[in-house]
């Protein structure tokens, strides 16, 4: 999904289900969809983000789980801080070179299904801070990324907006089928690779399967 | 009084490099390198401690740095100084008022600018009620680190909220505020901000109330803090410890007083001073501190002048300050915290330095934390109050 | 509180050898400093400390600074006279010197028993390549520790003395000290649809291809 | 089969024992037909804060409270005399009841030894 | 064959398993726990008799249970602090060793 | 005694459950989707361009491609391209304008700096923060188009300041044409010829 | 019985009827087989339940308590624009939970990883075979029935050894070490904490128990024994101990967030970890109702006139009364220290509880006093318990005390 | 429980033999519930799982380094595994061909009465002298234990970390 031209998209836009899915949906008959959606349900109300804040944006994290925005009222206030029971990783600041292997290592050691929300203008491109030597420019080149929320930083009403956007990716996506969900397929990777410390940068700087820069041919 | 005697013994003249206390021992198993973050529920950000454990106790503890290693400077020498403003909101990301101001007040040291009266009102206005901020969420962290259930961490972000969206009114945004100028400041409030301003830290002191009296005489919370951490007055200046960590070990040093910066002089409030320099001491500074910042802010609003908030020589673009040195420190919530500005003629700084307090303040952390058990670390780290944008830069 | 020159003048008494410069400091700010030879530089950081006048208990801050190799040209005006007889001619010659680059290190002190300072002290290294030691001051004053290590980190100044020399904020695999005004920062823009200044210069050969999409959005109405 | 007094607890005990690895037998029969396991070296590696994990945890651990595991086996076997005479108390004689204070007391004695030998204070 | 007798045979076996490990393995720890599951035999033989035996008493057969239960622990007790204090003289917790021990 | 501050705490606790049924001041969830806070005039997150006419954003578009705020921008997220032609902006004068503007919402860190410089009131911020998306690519760089919104939006979001503003530039403009009258007339008088070319009216 | 026992003894009697109505359709030979399979599966539904709505309750009170609103928007899949309240939020969290992918550290020993979380449950669930959910239910009526109770509860931390040591992970091992020095700390004040009780009422059957406490005075005083000067210390203690036996804050060592991640549970995901989170609710559950059975009178009414009420309904009104305390608790309190955690229990709890078993003997012995002699004999049983709390909190707190401060001249 | 029993003293890993150990201590337990010896049972369970188990982890855990030392395989020992080996069989046929050998006289046919009430009475009535000891005896055991587990160790120069 980094890549918009090769990998397919990850879910149906709403309403534009082509002839082709709609003969898969017959297929799966009511009862496949209906587990569909109760699994779905369940997913979507029970997003438990990890415990983990890289800079500012954290504040707003943490922010956005306080009284006043209070982001329990989607089931999502179980800030677990172990990988291991975490649905969802909200990269939230400034990834830098030193700590993106960090990253990505509990990004691997999360179970499936796992989404990642790219929180704040440096966790998507490195923002305000992407000329320093020490950050990586956007979280993306080492892991999928299925939201973006930019701002600096977003407002907590901002990441329950993304919340609610992930919710409803969720609540869309497929057991089976040729749309199927990321998780579903097993030739999808749940692990990535996780870069070395080099003598003047990470090694590799980015991982080519999965981020590489817009082509000219994909916004046409 | 000041424990400073001439003849001290020089503290840690031989190397203060790993040091093994000799832990009082029945059952010496093998030692346990546990290392706490850089993913951590009590780190605070992306803070790294490699702990060795005998047991439950600590036997060494060293902090790992750079996680957030933003090459702040690096940008602000590329940067025109201007530009910089907005980084520094970003340095210590709780209270970006008191972090302009002071790299605000290095640049004006630096080009000789002056600043209107009003405008140094304000800035004192903001850089308390960031104060407010800093402190509350900090003792909220603090007793996050303790083991509560998030409960007084929610209510001093309930309080913060309300700081935090006076900040938003006036200055756009929540967080980053972007407020003071090289010679001023950058919005003037209304005066029906001034008022909720005023009704607010009216109100604050009702907060403080309930919140001490939920948690100051909490058994669990005496026996957590009192003991641990100690840290004496000789040690914590010559390892450069600013702030209220400091002041809790005994040591009158406020650069509200020392410097008297701004208009501190003019203002009427006391500096609290701990007596153990231990983790409980560390706590009821900040609370104490917070009721003396409401008694700034109330005088601040009772005088506030009219009059120009920036400086009509002051110029927006094309900022060149003549060539030569200047650092410029102020009391920031968390310790001192100072710029470092060398120009040479040019747009950008020739080299920009912040001398961050958090960083600082951990040089003793390891002493402090030894021979303590792994769940007393996390309270001291708490009580020392870091922010990593500022630890790393 | 003591002059800088005052200072100066009781340190030279009390360190006749040491090599003691007074550096001016030309902005609004005059804060002036003092150069202080590398081989003496401990000690009289200790007498700084420990003088019952100054007590300078508190060091606020210490940092480097890179100063590159500047090619600085002297012109030399010499009045030759004419062999020829006529009036003397001033030739202007032109001799580019290299001043070789040197790194800093600045210590702020003050004192909080006397509530008193600024007294700037700097250390300077021979050059930038080979000879960058300077003794450390943690000793004297433990603030100093994660300061030193930052600068030996960003700037590469080896402090002897120092009781856990290692980077700060990069990896210990990094080779680079980034702060240095030479530093090449690694080629890692492949994606820039805003470039321009600085940034394109980097930019540019991922360019090509990539940011076009972008620019093309434009287009005149 | 007959009813034996205590066949409930055998069978609870299996029903309970059972409900858990029923609950796990759906998960791994889901995880069977929709969602590949996807382990990987990477995955299943231990977790360290996000570190690589290093050294082995199964050390030989230091624990001071060992003599507190003493201190609570031998008070656990005092519970076992005292609840049968508690249920006995109001039915008992005047010598028993002395046995008993003796008893407790004994065991008492040793708690305040402990106590005051500072074993049972943490160092 | 009567349930006495079934229940005497399961208390032969374990003592012998006790006895076994007790003297195969060479981990003092092991050792211990080989003489307590010799103790537990016993004990069953206790609630076997009391049980099954002739002529019950009525509480008899338990109470002893408990004695040897509290014996039990206070010999697990006593012999595993024998262990860690031998343990921690000499890094080594097994038999044959031991006996080389002098303060 | 042992036991008090634990009761204390638990009184507190308390307290703040029951006023979270009745208490305003305790309860302070805003609930996000249905409910939103009034977000105060000064909010700023992204930079949006103004345009005079609502009808033709391109046509009208304020900015005159100086490139200050290009400069400026600290994280250097703006690009500007000058046009080749000139068109009259709202004072009337001839002149140059963006043929390509580009903001990248992915590193701007919402300082507003670009505002601040922009001698010609034509950059502004937005309050609109509702923008997650799935493809960082597409959606998060924002061209000329995407950028362009007409002052009555301004207006709407930023009512005291736009009001402030427009009453500036009006009178400038007004300065503008006494001066261009002053001179027209100067030059009729001198030669009586060429038109005067009108500026666009600026939408309210 | 009075007269409202007629109105109630169909409503008292029906769980039982319902059952023995099912039972019949069975052959003879297996009914005793079925009664006790209904009975089990009854329990685990009705905890099962109960387990579910416990976690979206304390997550809803947490937040109230916090001023947030809590979970309560999750509403039903196949139907828009419905919420519940958030009432279905357990269920979504089963759902993904269940749906999530097990991950078994490579490090870890398989075994162990995987038993400890049945065993946890496992133990846990079996706590509530001799708890009297009412007049006429309890599961087994068994002799030792108080003593079954804490044998099996003591397998429960056993299992998080188990977990934490077979995880390989650090934190999980410090957390397993934690939780041996917690069982073996709390479980002793909690067992002296029920001596008293069966002193007064001579029996280990819980059932007994809850009987001894019926009747009233004048009809609204009931005998519950938390009203006694002895039962009264007897329940605090009770509680301490059982807040520390279920891991809840305060004494949720062993998974204290702010030090060891997520302690034992650490290398846990999927099921598993949710089985490690329903054995701590049932644990607190069974520990709940178990106080309510020994100090607040079990299914008894409060007041006579209320006895119209059904029993279960009593025993489960109480016991969410217990559960609400809890999560109070937890929503207020800090955690302990480990040294600190076993001081309190035994430089403490341990004394005070065997003070508090000879102020049960004193109230027995004296039991025939009255008139004025009863204020004496109060007086005397109350000077027993809260002469040593006084003096040994005084030891325990020694040294902490709130301070003054002074500012700079 | 003979399994458990057996794989507990077969097993390398000491944690492993630890538990499976409480496990067979478990299944006695359940053999006393059988025979009817209801508070024998949970005393049993009470006292080995709950208590005597802690002990033994603890000792294994303080005391792990050599674990996985623990040899089998040296010939010495082995010789020794051998020995016991047989001497435990030789038992075990003897001890069974005696008890299926020996006649007893005929059981009770429901198992006595026994409620806890009558323990106690016959405990403290009967075996009072008896339950004195028992009370020597663990007192003793307590300090013994303590103390033995408590003396300062000297800390080898090596250890230090
Ligand atoms: S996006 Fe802005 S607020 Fe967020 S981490 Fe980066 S600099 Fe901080
Ligand atoms: S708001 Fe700041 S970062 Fe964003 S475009 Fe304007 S100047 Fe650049
Ligand atoms: S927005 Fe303003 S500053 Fe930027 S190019 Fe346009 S006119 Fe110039």
């Amino acid at each position: 999904m980094s890549d918009p031209v090769t990998s397919p998209t990850p879910f149906p836009a709403a309403g534009n289900i082509s002839d082709a899915e709609r003969e898969d949906l017959r297929r799966h008959g009511i009862l496949m969809t209906s587990l569909e959606e109760l699994h779905n349900w369940g997913r979507s109300n029970s997003i438990w983000p990890l415990q983990f804040g890289l800079a500012c944006c954290a504040i707003e994290m943490i922010a956005a789980a306080t009284a006043r925005f209070d982001i329990a009222r989607f089931g999502a206030e179980i800030f677990r801080p172990s990988p291991r029971q975490a649905d969802l990783m909200i990269v939230s600041g400034t990834v830098t070179k030193k700590m993106a292997p960090q990253v990505i290592r509990l990004w691997n050691q999360m179970p499936e299904p796992k989404y990642c929300i790219a929180m704040g203008a440096c966790a998507i491109s490195g923002g305000p801070f992407k000329q320093g030597y020490n950050v990586l420019k956007g979280i993306d080149r080492f892991i999928p990324v299925d939201i973006y929320i930019p701002g600096c930083p977003p407002r907590p009403e901002a990441l329950l907006n993304g919340l609610i956007q992930l919710q409803k990716q969720i609540k869309a996506e497929q057991l089976t089928g040729p749309n199927a969900a990321r998780f579903t397929r097993p030739e999808e990777p749940s692990e990535f690779p996780i870069p070395a410390y080099g003598a003047h940068d990470l090694v590799p700087t980015k991982n080519d399967a999965l981020w590489a820069p817009p082509t000219p041919e994909a916004k046409a | 009084m000041n424990p400073f005697t001439p003849s001290a013994p020089t503290p840690f003249a031989s190397a203060p490099g790993p040091t093994v206390r000799a832990v009082h021992d029945e059952f010496h198993g093998d030692l346990l390198e546990v290392s706490m973050g850089p993913q951590h529920p009590s780190t605070h950000g992306v803070f790294r401690m490699v702990a060795t454990l005998d047991g439950e106790q600590l036997v060494k503890l060293k902090p790992v740095f750079g996680y957030l290693h933003r090459n702040h400077e690096k940008i602000a020498e590329n940067t025109t100084y201007l530009g910089s403003m907005p980084y520094t909101d970003r340095l210590d990301y709780l209270c970006s008022m008191s972090t302009n101001w002071a790299y605000a007040l290095a640049v004006e040291r630096l080009a000789g600018q002056a600043v209107p009266e009003r405008a140094q009102y304000l800035r004192i206005i903001m850089a308390e009620l960031t104060r407010l901020v800093n402190h509350s969420c900090l003792v909220g962290f603090l007793f996050n680190d303790l083991g509560t259930s998030f409960t007084p961490l929610l209510y001093a972000f309930r309080e913060r909220e309300k700081i935090i969206d006076l900040f938003e009114s006036l200055s756009g945004s929540r967080m980053m505020c972007n407020y003071q100028r090289f010679g001023g400041c950058r919005v003037d409030p209304t005066p029906e901000w001034l008022a909720a301003a005023q009704q607010l830290v009216d109100n604050f002191p009702r907060f403080l109330d309930e919140y001490e009296r939920m948690l100051t005489g909490n058994e669990i919370m005496l026996a957590r803090t009192q003991g641990v951490g100690r840290l004496d007055a000789t040690h914590a200046i010559n390892a450069g410890i600013t702030g209220p960590v400091l002041r809790a070990s005994g040591v009158d040093y406020d650069l509200r007083k020392v410097d008297a910066y701004g208009f501190y002089a003019q203002f009427d409030f006391r500096v609290p001073l701990g007596a153990h320099g231990d983790t409980y001491d560390r706590y009821m500074m900040r609370i104490l501190e917070m009721r003396e910042s409401v008694k700034i802010l109330q005088q601040a609003f009772k005088r506030l002048p009219a009059g120009p908030i920036m400086d009509p020589k002051a110029k927006l673009r094309g900022f060149r300050p003549k060539a030569g040195e200047a650092y410029g420190r102020l009391e920031g919530p968390k310790g001192e915290l100072g710029f470092f500005l060398i120009s040479d003629g040019s747009p950008n700084p020739y080299r920009y330095r912040v001398r961050p307090p958090s960083l600082i303040n951990l040089t003793l952390l390891e002493e402090m934390c030894l021979g303590h058990t792994i769940a007393d670390a996390v309270v001291i780290l708490g009580s020392i109050d870091i922010v990593l944008g500022e630890v790393d830069r | 509180m003591e002059t800088l020159e005052q200072i100066r003048a009781r340190l030279l008494l009390a360190y006749p050898a040491a090599q003691i410069t007074f550096v001016t400091n030309p902005g609004p700010a005059a804060e002036h400093s003092l150069l202080i030879e590398a081989t003496h530089a401990v000690e009289i950081a200790r007498w700084l400390r420990d003088d019952t006048a100054l007590h300078l208990d508190y060091c606020s801050n210490a940092t480097g600074v890179d100063w590159p190799d500047k090619t600085i040209t002297d012109v030399a005006t010499t009045t030759e006279p004419d062999p020829a007889g006529g009036p003397a001619k001033t030739v202007e010659t032109k001799t580019t010197r290299l001043q070789p680059g040197y790194l800093e290190a600045i210590y702020h002190l003050y004192s909080i028993a006397l509530k008193q300072g600024p007294v700037v002290i700097r250390l300077r290294t021979a050059n930038r390549t080979d000879a960058v030691t300077l003794p450390s001051l943690t000793p004297i004053w433990r603030s100093c520790d994660f300061q030193e290590r930052e600068i030996f980190d960003l700037y590469g100044i080896i402090f002897s003395g120092h009781p856990d020399l290692r980077r700060l904020l990069m990896w210990d695999e990094f080779k680079d000290h980034p702060m240095r005004k030479d530093y090449v920062e690694p080629d890692d823009y492949e994606w820039e649809p805003t470039a321009h200044g600085a940034v394109l210069e980097r930019a540019k050969p991922h360019q090509s291809a990539a940011a076009a999409p972008a620019l093309k959005t434009g287009g005149t109405p | 089969m007959h009813d034996h007094p205590y066949a409930f607890l055998a069978l609870f005990l299996g029903v309970a024992i059972a409900f858990p690895l029923i609950m796990l037998g759906l998960a791994g029969l889901w995880v069977k037909c929709f969602q590949p396991a996807k382990p990987g070296v990477l995955k299943n590696a231990t977790y360290e804060c996000g570190l690589e994990a290093t050294g082995d945890s199964w050390i030989q651990f230091k624990a001071h409270y060992y003599l507190y595991a003493i201190l609570f086996l031998i008070f656990d076997v005092e519970v076992l005399f005292l609840l049968p005479f508690a249920v006995a108390f109001t039915s008992l004689s005047a010598g028993p009841l002395f046995a008993m204070l003796v008893f407790i007391l004994l065991l008492a004695e040793g708690l305040v030894w402990s106590w005051q030998r500072g074993y049972l204070a943490w160092k | 064959m009567t349930p006495l007798h079934l229940c005497l045979l399961i208390s032969s076996g374990l003592f012998c398993i006790g006895l076994t490990g007790a003297l195969a393995r060479s981990n003092t720890i092991l050792v211990l726990l080989g003489i307590e599951l010799m103790l537990n035999a016993a004990n069953l033989n206790f609630i076997a008799f009391w049980r099954f035996g002739p002529a019950p008493s009525p509480a008899n057969g338990m109470i002893f249970v408990l004695f040897a239960i509290a014996v039990a622990a206070a010999e697990a007790a006593v012999g595993l602090a024998l262990i860690i204090a031998v343990y921690r003289h000499q890094k080594n917790i097994r038999l044959q060793e031991a006996n080389t021990l002098r303060g | 005694m042992l036991g008090s501050g634990i009761i204390n705490g638990l009184i507190v606790t308390a307290k703040n459950f029951a006023g979270s049924y009745h208490d305003p001041e305790r309860m302070v969830t805003v609930e996000y989707p249905e409910q939103k806070t009034v977000l105060p005039e000064n909010y700023r997150n992204f930079p949006f361009l103004i345009t005079e006419n609502a009808t033709d954003p391109m046509g009208t578009l304020r900015c005159v491609a100086c490139q200050i705020c290009e400069k400026e921008c600290p994280p250097q997220c703006i690009i500007i391209e000058k046009s080749k032609d000139k068109k009259p902006d709202a004072t009337g004068k001839l002149q140059l304008y963006p043929a390509i503007f580009g903001i990248d919402t992915s590193v701007c860190m919402s300082c507003q700096i670009c505002v601040e410089v922009c001698p010609f009131d034509a950059i502004k911020m937005d309050k609109v923060f509702e923008i997650a998306t799935t493809d960082r690519f597409q959606d998060l760089f924002l061209d000329r188009e995407r950028l362009a919104k007409p002052n009555s939006y301004y207006h709407e979001i930023h009512p005291v300041e736009a009001a402030e503003v427009d009453g500036r530039l009006l009178a400038e403009r007004k300065a503008a044409e006494e001066k261009a009258k002053v001179a027209a007339a100067a030059k009729a008088a001198a030669a009586a010829a060429k038109p005067v070319v009108t500026p666009p009216p600026a939408t309210p | 019985m009075s007269a409202a026992a007629l109105t109630d003894s169909f409503l008292e009697r029906a769980p039982l009827a319902l059952r023995d109505w099912v039972v019949n359709f069975l052959p003879a030979p297996l009914q005793w087989l079925g009664h006790h399979l209904i009975t089990i599966i009854a329990v685990l539904a009705v905890f099962g339940t109960f387990f579910a709505f416990t976690t979206i309750a304390e997550r809803k009170l947490l937040a109230r308590l916090q001023n947030r609103l809590g979970p309560n928007r999750s509403g039903l899949p196949w139907i828009k624009g419905l919420t519940l309240f958030g009432l279905s939020q357990p269920f979504a969290d089963a759902i993904k939970t269940l749906t999530k992918e097990d991950i078994v550290p490579a490090a870890a020993d398989k075994c162990l990883h995987f038993l400890a979380p049945v065993i946890v449950v496992a133990f846990s669930l079996m706590t509530f075979a001799v708890l009297p959910f009412g007049r006429h239910l309890i599961p087994v009526e068994l002799d030792a029935a108080l003593l079954y109770f804490f044998a099996a509860g003591a397998a429960t931390e056993l299992a998080i050894f188990m977990a934490g040591w077979s995880s390989r992970n650090k934190y999980s091992l410090l957390a397993a070490m934690r939780a041996l020095a917690q069982l073996i700390s709390y479980e002793l004040p909690l067992i002296l904490s029920v001596v008293p009780i069966v002193l007064v009422t001579s029996t280990l059957s819980t059932q007994n128990i809850v009987l001894a406490q019926g009747g009233w005075t004048f009809g609204f005083l009931p005998h519950w024994f938390v009203f006694t000067p002895w039962g009264f210390p007897a329940f605090i203690i009770f509680l301490v101990a059982a807040l520390a036996e279920s891991n809840r804050s305060p004494f949720d060592l062993p998974e204290a967030e702010s030090e060891l991640i997520a302690g034992h549970l650490t290398e846990y995901s999927g099921f598993k970890y949710a089985l490690f989170f329903m054995a701590e609710y049932f644990g607190l559950t069974a520990l709940s109702g178990l106080g309510v059975t020994l100090f607040l009178g079990g299914w008894q009414a409060p007041i006579a006139a209320l006895q119209f009420i059904p029993s279960y309904a009593w025993f489960m009104l109480k016991l969410i009364g217990m559960l609400v305390f809890f999560i109070w608790i937890r929503g207020t309190l800090l955690r302990l220290r480990i040294d600190q955690l076993t001081r309190l229990a035994w430089q403490f709890l341990v004394p005070l509880a065997l003070l508090n078993v000879g102020n049960a003997a004193f109230w027995i012995l004296t039991a025939s006093w009255s008139g004025p002699l009863q204020l004496i004999r109060w007086a005397i049983s109350l000077a027993i318990i809260v002469i040593p709390f006084i003096l040994l909190g005084r030891t325990l707190t020694a040294g902490y005390a709130p301070r003054t401060y002074r500012y700079a001249p | 429980m003979l399994g458990s029993a057996a794989a507990a003293m077969l097993l390398r890993n000491l944690i492993h033999s630890a538990l499976l150990l409480i496990l067979s201590w478990a299944s006695v337990a359940a053999f006393y519930l059988w025979a009817g010896a209801e508070f024998a049972a949970f005393a049993q369970i009470l006292v080995y799982v709950g208590a005597i188990s802690m002990v033994v982890l603890f000792a294994v855990l303080l005391t792990r380094q050599n674990q996985v030392a623990d040899v089998v395989i040296e010939p010495a020992s082995r010789k020794r595994a051998t020995t016991a080996l047989t001497v435990g069989a030789c038992l075990a046929g003897i001890l069974s061909a005696a008890v299926v050998a020996s006649r007893f006289p005929a059981a009770a046919v429901t198992a006595p009465a026994t409620t806890v009430k009558l323990i106690g009475l016959e405990l403290m009535e009967r075996h009072g002298a008896a339950l004195l000891i028992i009370g020597v005896i663990l007192t003793v055991a307590l300090i013994g234990a303590t103390l033995l587990a408590a003396t300062e160790a000297k800390r080898n120069p090596e250890d230090a970390p």
